[in-house]
């Protein structure tokens, strides 16, 4: 029960920070850590393909996509204003 | 013995905890990025204490797939964000 | 009050603080992100819910799988059009939202 | 509890107590290369220790070769990250913290 609190306030602490956060990078990999979180979550809802999919998805794909969205971002601007 | 991991995986999540502080603080982006890689690995310790304590033995496959997927994530922030031109701050 | 029930309140909070970001942040890749974060917490109210008796319901598990899935495709289309709007326009940001409301970062 | 369980709740302390020293590491080391170093611990021995403990209450060996193929492979990505975070860092001329010179 105490690990379920723990976890749900981790979950919510880490969507605030990644949701309010002034810097974008920082934005990012807090939501590749609630990504993380959330596949805990799953495991501990007695669902462990979601757990699985949520692991593979959550940690290592979306998090590719948006680091690489970031990165384009920044040479973008980087090219702009040099 | 199912009393003992949950235990330790309260105190893995506590640990778990901790980091994100790091995330938060961080002077360089790469302390941010490893404070995540150590999500990752705490995160597999804690499924697999969860599969040992009933939680069924295809935990242990999603611990798999997060040690196996956890490596993209590094991968992607050097070789497409961290570039030398950069400054170490930005 | 069991663990699942904990997990569907999360879900709720979850879904209330996407909807709150989608609103309110002009940039275009913290809105995906908030859009994220919103079907997350559907995801919890689902599965939560459906088993707050303490016995797995296999379906809206299922529903939630294929979810998930379908939330990663529209992602990386939705990243995929904000690159193209950035290479277009030079701008993260739709033309509706009011420029000069707030400074664009990086 | 035989001497295969307390073996296992051994292993599964000191792993523990690695995991911990890891966090603290991240928390309190001053810059980019000591925190890696930390990140090491946690990685290698804390992880597996704690997939020892666990191997040693495994039903079969499959699935104790399973735990540790899972470590094995947190070892390959922690080795192949540390040397790209490292080599990078120092690319982009971040200098390994010194401590100060003590005044006499």
């Amino acid at each position: 029960m105490i690990f379920d609190l723990l976890l749900a306030a981790a979950l919510l602490w880490s969507a605030v920070q990644a949701l309010t956060t002034p810097d974008l990078f920082r934005a990012v990999v807090l939501f590749i850590v609630f990504g993380l979180l959330m596949a805990l979550a799953w495991a501990r809802l007695d669902a462990p393909d979601i757990a699985l999919a949520e692991a593979a998805i959550g940690a290592g794909l979306s998090g590719a996509l948006l680091l690489d969205a970031v990165g384009h971002l920044r040479q973008k601007r980087r090219e702009r204003s040099p | 013995m199912t009393d003992l991991y949950l235990t330790l995986a309260v105190f893995l999540l506590v640990n778990l905890l901790a980091a994100l502080w790091r995330i938060a603080r961080g002077p360089t982006p790469a302390d941010r990025l490893l404070a995540a890689l150590l999500f990752g690995t705490t995160g597999v310790a804690v499924l697999l204490l969860l599969a040992y304590a009933g939680g069924g033995a295809a935990l242990v496959d999603a611990a798999l797939v997060f040690a196996l997927l956890a490596v993209i994530t590094g991968a992607a922030f050097v070789r497409r964000i961290w570039r030398e031109e950069s400054n170490g701050h930005s | 009050m069991n663990a699942p029930l904990i997990y569907a309140l999360t879900g709720a909070a979850l879904f209330v603080f996407g909807v709150t970001g989608l609103m309110l942040q002009a940039h275009l890749l913290r809105k995906i992100l908030a859009f994220n974060v919103m079907g997350s917490g559907i995801f919890l109210v689902l599965v939560g819910l459906a088993q707050r008796t303490g016995i797995p319901d296999p379906v809206p598990q299922a529903m939630v799988l294929t979810g998930i899935v379908v939330a990663i495709a529209a992602t990386a289309l939705a990243l995929a059009l904000a690159r193209q709007l950035l290479d277009q326009s030079g701008e993260m940001r739709l033309p509706e939202e009011e420029a000069g409301k707030d400074k664009l970062d990086v | 509890m035989d001497i295969l369980d307390l073996l296992s709740v051994v292993l599964l302390i000191v792993g523990a107590a690695f995991f911990l020293a890891g966090t603290m590491g991240l928390l309190r080391f001053p810059d980019v290369y000591t925190r890696l170093h930390a990140l090491a611990k946690a990685d290698n021995l804390g992880l597996g220790f704690t997939v020892l403990g666990l191997a040693l209450q495994a039903p079969g060996v499959a699935a104790g070769l399973k735990l540790v193929l899972v470590w094995l492979l947190a070892l390959a990505a922690s080795a192949t990250l540390s040397y790209l975070i490292a080599r990078r860092a120092f690319a982009k001329g971040i200098v390994p913290w010194k401590p100060e010179e003590r005044e006499p």
